[in-house]
């Protein structure tokens, strides 16, 4: 709480103020906006087309070979899905623990989870030989009498990344709907006007409707928490569940979901950063949510590396031929650069954070963050490639052929997150208006008894 | 307000618990020794309550593709009733006439092909007996000859196309004692040939599922 | 890309619908409906069919049922006999004929590949004439038949010079026709072939008395000793040497194996012990044999003034000597000295590569004389049976002067390729241009060039009319056995387009000339009457009855397999040789060339066939076109890595390969398969991007005393070619890394105290505990067995496997992409095994690795939409048609044996008449793998139930075990405990792979190889 | 609640605490109010809506529904065409965990969304009386229904409990 007044000096004071400085953001989008819409739109084109190709021409146009089934599509959707992590954890995990720092970055948080994972879950489509046929992979009542295999990880997967998507959608809407509702409140455009007439459903602010809001919003909080430590469980499982060496480890649901965490934290950074640029929202977004960001990140970097340092751990400790040789490939093999790409990007770079200093340095934090989700990325790259490069049988050793339809279409997603995320932010408040609200000291005329009130209800309850 | 919602809540939890009673049966129930004798557990909850007897999707199968592809070429549904290259009749040869099924169609318990009779068996009647009635007889019936003189084969229309990944085997449908009109309807009354059934997966589990037969999925989809 | 099945871009929805793209399998083809039917395939409904029935039944034909025809193989020599299976009139697989007492039912990878001759897309599909020749080729235009009848008709009656007619080796019947030929007509014959072994039979001649190849048994050999003969591979009878060899290594007492040649052949990677020497100083090694052998007594089989001779050129060959002139320690030589001496029965074998040099006499009497001296002759070499080449490169070099000299007005080639298989240097192109040239300088061509072949070959190119003939499944012969056994051909197709029979252009040649070669009028009656002629004088009937049953069982096979006895008779001209070191190089570290036919190309005649090049090369496992063998210390020295475009070059050309550098060659020689590097034969062979052929290399010699030509040995230079030379192998990696995987028994003396090897495991069966209740099998458990001890590494199984499968052929760049379809694969393994000195020594092990069905598979639980599972048969069942892709099964295959199709994959058309059409053709974007041919077992089922029985143990065969040479591959029941499949799972040699560290447990069971601890 | 012919009288303020202070008053004397808040705040539940919401109760009842649902989706589906695959049991208990989980929260989740418009009454497009865009800015509202005689006594006590303004609208 001393925090949250020292940064009052530079914060909004009223909820006018608050609203206004938000509000703001929503104004007619200028050239800049365009420009990055348009460039979104440009990947998403290339994206789109390579999927195309890949489709008409067949699935040998991405890298894969015999044996690496799973290349960059799968490294791609877990990414992502690592990516969408973050915005849960800090919206609700962060919310049921009262950490301090989250009010003013968790919408936007949201916005990445939602669109990241909309980005997430088109890569296990993309990545089917026959995607027409994804539909196979839902239990629905159909004339062949056949369903789905409810052992498969896969089919896990689709449970598991629908339940989040539908579930953190959900939270993400009920959230942004009272400051949709200030918003059509502000509008001055009848197109603005119509859009948050609709979207804000109505919404009126008054005592019943917050009493219930504020009680159903707790219990979302409550049923995300678990989501999301269970979605990148199930992600993990996907390698966990099989028999692959460098796969197969038990310690894949801990280990994924702080990577997951720790990617995420590094997105919002590396979103957040322009953002607050762009929009002057220094009054908001201060050093003091980019120091906690910080050790956040800087946590789950030591709990990564922790995994890492696990996995060669258990590899030699488990007197396993085929564990020993995978893990003595991932960093002297064929392809050691991914490998120490990888724990330089995740292990050594963030331990730069223990300098206070550079904990509030805003262009270390943005490079560094940019580092962290190559490194993320390689991370999962790693993870999948080579193991599969290197199996059981020798004979079958392989390599990658790495195509530029894999490289379109993973730009692509960039462009299809990106284009979002740029619509989002021109036309939905990103930061929240409410919870910000809620922080400030409600406009009394009593003075001793309101500043009692706040300083024991940062959150509800 | 407040009754209401315990009223729901009541009732959710029920149907909930209902279902759970249901899955615990299931889950408690002996394993099937082999996919046979699954078919008398079979249906459990009228899952294809929706599905009509000859498989055809309901409305509320969702089964898109299927709906696109099934829907799409009309050689695939049932329905489908082609032109011939000869007007054959049914009617003429098989009610009126009294002939077998198998006296052209002799492969059926021979082999896993129905086959068309070879010209040659058509011959036997038309080479120097039977000429035709009708204007339109005496014409196909010059085809034929013609065809036959030439050593070239009729190209028939086939009306029950089947994907290249299902096998069906007519021998030992024939032999189980399936007879043609299970599955093609009652070819003696058509004029033109037509595909009765949908001949669909659905449709052929069903049966297999009624009679015992296996469903294992090698069955049909992995050799003929 | 030209020259590969490539992916058709065409929508695979409509693919998958069948029918558009696809020839249907459905349709009930008559093979004179055949191009009605593909002119009926373009509706505009892509779902719509049509049923084209037989205009008249054919009794034997049921729709759907297939048809078998007997007949033999005409690939190469041995005159294998074959089964073809049809379908609704067309030719859909090869197998062996278990009648035949040749190959007893087996059939190697060349000769499956057949098929793939008689659907060649690139078939001559009528008679053409040479309009006029462009740089890129000649152009040909269709004439008819008459035509070109009339123009031979008119050349042959107006000749006033040579009318000749140059021949491969010819097979029974049109030999006899031939003969008449020449006789009648006043024809000159030549037989250029040039696989066969035709210095071997002068030695023959030298040693045993007569000219020819004798007939080896090798199974009743305790020693074999061979000096480069690739028995197992390409040399003689492959598919009955592998089989005798096999059994002998099954068996309580194993043959023992010591092959020496500078290069690490298939047969080679087999031997107990590979010696390398260098090239050219094998003679050595076998006289100084010779030398131990009078020391140790071993001369039985001489007399005594051979045995004084003997003694007299022997003198002096010591150890040490041998030891500095071959590179050959001279422990191993005493060793092999003593493995000799000690066996009542061995074998003494020299041929190949290695006998392909400009003197390769001394060396094959040397092997024949140590045969005599060891009494081997009569118990392990049969001289009475003997295969007579009739090849003849001085000859062919004959005949070349006469062209060049104007002496020769006809030319006839049937069923020989000289312009790609016989040296450049002898300058066979000008000599033909040159046919009928009446003197010098007039210019003016009055003589007549007529190729009879099936496919426009080099040869064919140059040749002013081309007459299309029957592959050999369209056509009638027979051949005759050394064994004295009459195997018959018979056609199991109609000709698809128009061609002949060469019989019948034999009989038609000659009787447009108003002669008769035989009463006959047709060649299928001329094979008639010939055959039960022959046959009356072995005891057959000339009843029609007797001629329908002997086309049943395919020929005549009386022959007991028992080796006749003969007396040699050592010609004295023997003694007078000289057995120096044969060629040398000229200064140390100089290169000399080794060419080789290796399994995939033969001599050239499968290069055309998509599933031979695309089949990998059992060593190097290398696909599509040819390399260059290179050691690692020659490959240092000219800057040359793995996979680089090398351009090798004697003085008489140079040809440009990528290189494979391997340890497993003699640092003194550069070896290339031969067979590769086409202009001509069609798209296939010309597009493996190699430049030039091996034939190009040699020298305008031919070989010292011997009838052949020089092709080993050859000076040769390496140069580092430009960028990449295009080397795509399967296998990249060659250890085993110590996972015993593929494992071996070894054994010492006489194969009595048997000692586990490097596996270790052998004859081990732990049960673990399982996590959940196994599953049980109400009716049947599929499982195969693989005894890797009897497993050459040939590759016939994986033809097998294609062929039955449908399995695409995908290119070079495909492949090289990692995307091979094949189902089964043949691992192999460079390992050590150590020495009874304490040494080391190379242990090569193949590995027929296909889907071990694992009772706890980790491809099942993974599949999202249960594309795979478990059926009660105990089998992995794939359902193609449920699969979506999601690799994930593939992923979690511990074995690797899963296959997607990355692309749409289809034959070109007559390629495409060779599916199978019992098994579904995949589409993109799906999983596949081996299913124990699931339609076999179907097909097996299916015949039992109609019996009303229950399916027996041998009633199902899968391909791969169908076609096994040395039946290393068994399949069967393992719910029967009387099984063989049982009984071998059980056996103290047997292990599961993986299955120790997995607990996979795979129905596929391995049992250990056999090495004999040199 | 209120008569078609009844008035709201719309009192807006700038303090939390005046307008709490009006609602006591209000709901005193038995008028029927509501409160507009630009922020859900404690003290303003204390005052006006001290009892627990029954959103839980829905959440928790649809997520138990969804646990036995997923459960029984997976054990039912795998039953109804039991194939094989590896050694594992048809109903495979660990393994439906994940479907039995993923639908407690989908289910739960779905549920409170319903809950939060079923209590909330949204979505709305009935014009809610009284209702100001100030109130979601940085304005306090209470709004009282009352007929056209109380008017005047409502409007003083909201002026007296500080309101800024006091607007009286024809009906609800």
């Amino acid at each position: 709480m001393e925090h949250t007044n020292d940064s009052k000096k530079e914060a909004p004071v009223t909820y006018a103020e608050v609203n206004d400085t938000i509000l703001k953001m929503l104004e007619p989008p200028g050239r800049g906006w365009f420009l990055l819409l348009f460039t979104c739109l440009f990947f998403l084109a290339i994206g789109a087309s390579s999927w195309f190709y890949q489709i008409w021409s067949g699935f040998g146009e991405s890298g894969k070979s015999h044996p690496i089934g799973w290349g960059t599509y799968i490294t791609n959707f877990v990414f992502w899905v690592g990516i969408a992590h973050s915005g849960t954890l800090i919206s609700a995990v962060l919310y049921l623990f009262r950490a301090a720092f989250r009010q003013p970055i968790y919408r936007l948080a949201e916005a990445m989870t939602v669109f990241a994972v909309m980005t997430a879950g088109l890569f296990p489509i993309i990545h089917l030989g026959r995607p027409w046929y994804a539909l196979w992979l839902m239990p629905y009542p159909n004339q062949r009498a056949l369903w789905p295999n409810f052992r498969s990880p896969l089919l896990w997967d689709v449970f598991a990344v629908s339940t989040y998507f539908t579930i953190s959608a959900t939270f993400f809407f009920v959230g942004l709907i009272p400051d949709i509702a200030a918003a059509r409140d502000r509008a001055t455009t009848k197109f603005r006007k119509a859009l948050y007439g609709v979207t804000s459903l109505g919404w009126r602010n008054s005592h019943a409707q917050w009493k219930h809001y504020t009680a159903a919003y707790l219990i979302f909080a409550a049923f995300a928490t678990p989501l999301v430590v269970s979605v990148h469980s199930v992600v993990s499982w996907d390698f966990a569940m099989s028999i692959v060496p460098g796969w197969h480890a038990t310690i894949f649901p801990p280990y994924f979901v702080a990577g997951a965490i720790f990617s995420g934290v590094a997105m919002v950074v590396t979103l957040i950063i322009p953002l607050r640029k762009a929009f002057s929202l220094e009054r908001l977004i201060t050093p003091f949510h980019f120091d906690a960001m910080s050790k956040l990140i800087l946590m789950t970097s030591g709990v990564v590396t922790y995994s890492y340092i696990t996995e060669f751990y258990i590899a030699w400790f488990s007197n396993n031929d085929f564990e020993r040789f995978q893990f003595w490939f991932r960093p002297f093999g064929e392809f050691w650069m991914a490998f120490w790409g990888m724990t330089f990007c995740n292990c050594i770079f963030p331990q730069l954070l223990w300098i206070k200093k550079l904990r509030t340095n805003i262009p270390f934090l943005f490079v560094l963050s940019i580092f962290i989700n190559i490194g993320m990325w390689l991370e999962r790259f790693n993870i999948i490639f080579q193991s599969l490069t290197r199996e059981f049988i020798p004979a079958a050793w392989g390599g990658y052929n790495f195509s530029w339809i894999e490289v379109g279409i993973t730009v692509g997603a960039f462009g299809w997150f990106g284009m979002w995320m740029t619509l989002f932010i021109k036309f939905f408040p990103s930061v929240a208006i409410v919870e910000i609200k809620e922080i400030l000291p409600p406009p009394v005329r009593n003075e001793g008894h309101g500043h009692h009130q706040i300083a024991g209800n940062a959150g509800h309850h | 307000m407040v009754t209401k919602i315990r009223l729901a809540i009541v009732g959710v939890s029920a149907l909930a618990l209902a279902l759970a009673a249901v899955a615990v049966q299931q889950a408690t129930a002996p394993a099937p020794a082999n996919a046979q004798d699954s078919a008398a557990q079979y249906p459990l909850l009228g899952v294809r309550a929706g599905v009509y007897n000859d498989g055809q999707a309901a409305l509320w199968d969702l089964n898109i593709t299927d709906h696109f592809r099934y829907f799409g070429p009309p050689a695939r549904l049932r329905g489908y009733s082609p032109e011939q290259p000869i007007h054959f009749s049914h009617v003429i040869h098989v009610q009126q006439n009294k002939m077998e099924c198998q006296y052209c169609h002799w492969s059926v318990s021979k082999a896993s092909y129905a086959a068309i009779p070879e010209e040659e068996t058509c011959m036997g009647c038309h080479g120097a007996l039977v000429q035709g009635k009708s204007e339109r007889g005496k014409k196909d019936i010059q085809y034929l000859k013609d065809m036959y003189a030439k050593n070239q084969p009729i190209p028939w229309q086939k009306v029950h196309v089947m994907p290249d990944y299902l096998k069906f085997n007519h021998k030992r449908h024939v032999k189980a004692g399936v007879t043609c009109q299970e599955c093609h309807g009652q070819i003696p009354e058509m004029e033109q040939v037509e595909r009765v059934s949908s001949m669909k997966m659905g449709w052929c589990i069903s049966c297999h599922r009624q009679r015992g037969a296996s469903i294992d999925c090698l069955v049909c989809h992995g050799h003929r | 890309m030209e020259g590969e099945i490539v992916q058709l871009n065409a929508s695979r929805k409509a693919a998958e619908t069948a029918g558009l793209v696809r020839i249907s399998r459905r349709r009930f083809l008559q093979g004179a409906g055949a191009t009605a039917a593909l002119g009926a395939t373009a509706c505009a409904n892509p779902a719509e069919q049509k049923i084209l029935p037989n205009v008249k039944g054919i009794p034997e034909m049921i729709p759907g049922v297939s048809v078998w025809y007997s007949s033999t193989c005409t690939e190469c020599s041995a005159g294998c006999g074959i089964r073809v299976r049809t379908r609704e009139g067309r030719a859909v697989k090869i197998e062996g004929n278990p009648n035949s007492p040749v190959n007893k039912g087996s059939l190697c990878a060349l000769g499956q590949s057949a098929l793939q001759s008689l659907y060649d897309p690139d078939r001559i599909r009528q008679p053409l004439k040479k309009v006029r020749a462009t740089p890129t080729g000649p152009v040909f235009e269709p004439v008819t038949w008459d035509e070109v009848y009339g123009k031979l008709n008119d050349a042959i009656s107006k000749s006033t010079n040579k009318k000749v007619i140059l021949t491969g080796e010819l097979q029974g019947g049109y030999q006899d026709l031939c003969s008449s030929l020449t006789g009648q007509l006043g024809f000159q014959q030549v037989v250029w072939d040039p696989t066969q072994p035709v210095a071997v039979a002068k030695a023959s001649e030298l040693v045993y008395g007569t000219y020819g190849v004798p007939t080896f048994s090798l199974d009743k050999a305790q020693v074999v000793v061979n000096f480069g003969a690739d028995f197992l591979e390409t040399w003689g009878s492959p598919c009955g040497y592998a089989r005798q060899w096999a059994d002998s290594r099954r068996s309580a007492k194993p043959l023992r194996f010591v092959h020496i040649e500078p290069r690490l052949s298939l047969t080679g990677a087999n031997a107990d012990l590979w010696l390398k020497p260098n090239l050219g100083s094998e003679v050595r090694v076998a006289l100084f044999l010779i030398g131990q052998m009078i020391e140790r007594g071993r001369t039985k089989g001489l007399s005594d003034d051979a045995k004084s001779k003997l003694t007299q050129i022997t003198k002096g060959v010591t150890a040490t000597e041998v030891e500095a002139q071959t590179g050959i320690p001279k422990e191993k030589l005493l060793l092999v000295a003593q493995y000799l001496s000690d066996a009542k029965a061995s074998l003494v074998l020299a041929g190949g590569a290695a006998t392909a040099t400009a003197d390769p006499m001394p060396l094959l009497v040397l092997a024949n004389i140590l045969n005599v001296m060891l009494g081997n002759v009569g118990k392990t070499v049969d001289i009475a049976a003997m295969d007579k080449p009739a090849s003849s490169p001085s000859k062919v070099a004959d005949l070349i002067n006469d062209m060049q000299n104007g002496k020769v007005d006809v030319l006839i080639t049937a069923g020989t390729n000289p312009q790609f298989s016989f040296p450049d240097a002898f300058g066979f192109e000008y000599a033909l241009n040159r046919v009928g040239l009446k003197g010098e300088g007039t210019g003016k061509q009055a003589g007549l060039v007529v190729a009879l072949a099936s496919q426009l070959d080099e040869t064919a190119q140059l040749a002013d009319y081309v007459l299309p003939i029957n592959t050999s499944l369209e056509d009638w012969g027979y051949v005759i056995q050394p064994s004295g056994d009459i195997s018959l051909m018979q056609p199991s197709m109609r000709e698809i387009f128009d061609t002949k029979s060469l019989g019948d252009v034999l009989l038609t040649i000659a009787s447009n000339a108003g002669k008769q070669l035989d009463a006959s009028p047709t060649f299928d009656a001329y094979v008639k009457s010939r055959f039960l002629a022959l046959a009356s004088a072995k005891g057959g009937d000339a009843s029609d009855t007797f001629w329908r049953s002997s086309l049943e069982k395919g020929g005549l096979f009386a022959s007991t397999g028992a080796v006749a006895s003969g007396t040699p008779a050592i010609s004295p001209a023997v003694f007078s040789m000289s057995y120096g070191v044969s060629v040398k190089p000229a200064h140390d570290g100089d290169l000399m060339l080794y060419p080789y036919p290796s399994v995939k190309a033969f001599d050239g005649r499968a290069a055309n066939r998509p599933w031979m090049q695309e089949l990998a090369d059992p060593i190097t496992q290398a696909v599509w076109g040819a390399w260059a063998e290179i050691h690692p210390d020659t490959a240092k020295a000219n800057g040359i890595a793995q996979g680089d475009e090398v351009i090798v070059r004697t003085d008489n050309g140079e040809v440009h390969v990528p290189a494979y550098i391997t340890e497993h060659v003699h640092k003194g020689i550069v070896a290339i398969p031969v067979g590769q590097g086409h202009s001509a034969y069609g798209r296939y062979a010309t597009s493996t991007g190699q430049g030039g052929t091996v034939c190009s290399l040699f020298p305008k010699a031919l070989a010292k005393d011997a009838d052949s030509l020089v092709a080993s040995g050859s000076p040769v230079t390496v140069l580092r070619g430009s960028g990449s030379g295009g080397l795509v192998t399967v296998q990249d990696f060659s250890s085993q890394e110590g996972r015993e995987l593929a494992r071996t028994t070894l054994i010492t003396g006489a194969g009595a105290a048997h000692e586990h090897g490097e596996g270790g495991h052998g004859g081990e069966h732990h049960e673990p505990k399982q996590m959940y209740e196994q599953r049980e099998h109400p009716v049947y458990q599929w499982g195969m067995a693989v005894d890797l001890a009897a497993c050459t590494g040939c590759s016939a199984c994986v033809v097998a496997c294609q062929a039955e499968n449908n399995i695409p052929v995908v290119g070079k760049k495909i492949v090289s992409q990692g995307r091979e379809m094949a189902w089964l694969r043949i691992e192999r393994y460079f390992d050590s095994i150590p020495t009874e000195d304490g040494g080391e020594e190379l242990k090569v092990s193949f590995m027929p690795m296909m889907c071990q069905h694992c009772q706890n598979a980790p491809c099942e639980p993974v599949c999202p939409v249960y594309a795979t599972y478990h059926n009660e048969e105990g089998m992995n069942a794939m359902v193609y048609n449920r699969c979506v892709g999601t690799r994930y099964c593939s992923n979690n295959c511990s074995y690797k044996v899963r296959r997607f199709n990355w692309f749409q994959y289809e034959w070109p058309e007559l390629l495409s008449w060779q599916v199978n059409p019992d098994v579904t053709q995949r589409t993109v974007g799906i999983m596949e793998k081996c299913t124990f041919c699931v339609q076999r077992i179907a097909e097996a089922k299916d015949i039992a139930k109609d019996l009303g029985r229950l399916v027996e143990d041998g009633d199902i065969t899968p391909a791969c075990v169908q076609t096994c040479p040395t039946q290393a591959l068994t399949f069967g029941d393992l719910k029967d405990p009387k099984s063989r499949v049982s009984k071998l799972a059980k056996h103290e040699r047997a292990y599961k792979v993986l299955d120790h560290h997995l607990n996979t447990q795979p129905s596929v069971s391995y049992l250990n190889d056999i090495r004999y601890k040199a | 609640m209120v008569e078609s012919t009844s008035r709201a009288v719309v009192g807006v303020f700038t303090f939390m605490d005046d307008a709490l202070n009006a609602v006591k008053d209000v709901k005193a004397a038995n008028f029927d109010w509501r409160m507009y808040s630009p922020v859900p705040r404690h003290e303003i539940e204390e005052v006006t809506y001290p009892q627990k919401s029954p959103v839980r109760l829905v959440s928790f009842t649809c997520a138990l529904t969804g646990c036995i649902c997923g459960w029984a989706l997976a054990i039912l589906c795998s039953l109804d065409w039991p194939l094989r695959t590896s050694a594992k049991n048809i109903a495979s208990i660990p393994a439906f965990f994940v479907p039995g989980y993923e639908w407690t929260i989908l289910f739960g989740g779905l549920g409170t969304l319903g809950a939060i418009f079923a209590f909330c009454k949204i979505p709305s497009v009935v014009r809610t009386a009284g209702y100001d865009p100030r109130f979601s800015h940085d304005k306090f509202g209470v709004v009282v229904a009352c007929s056209g005689t109380q008017v005047e006594d409502v409007k003083r006590r909201l002026k007296a409990a500080g309101a800024d303004e006091v607007d009286v609208q024809e009906s609800l």
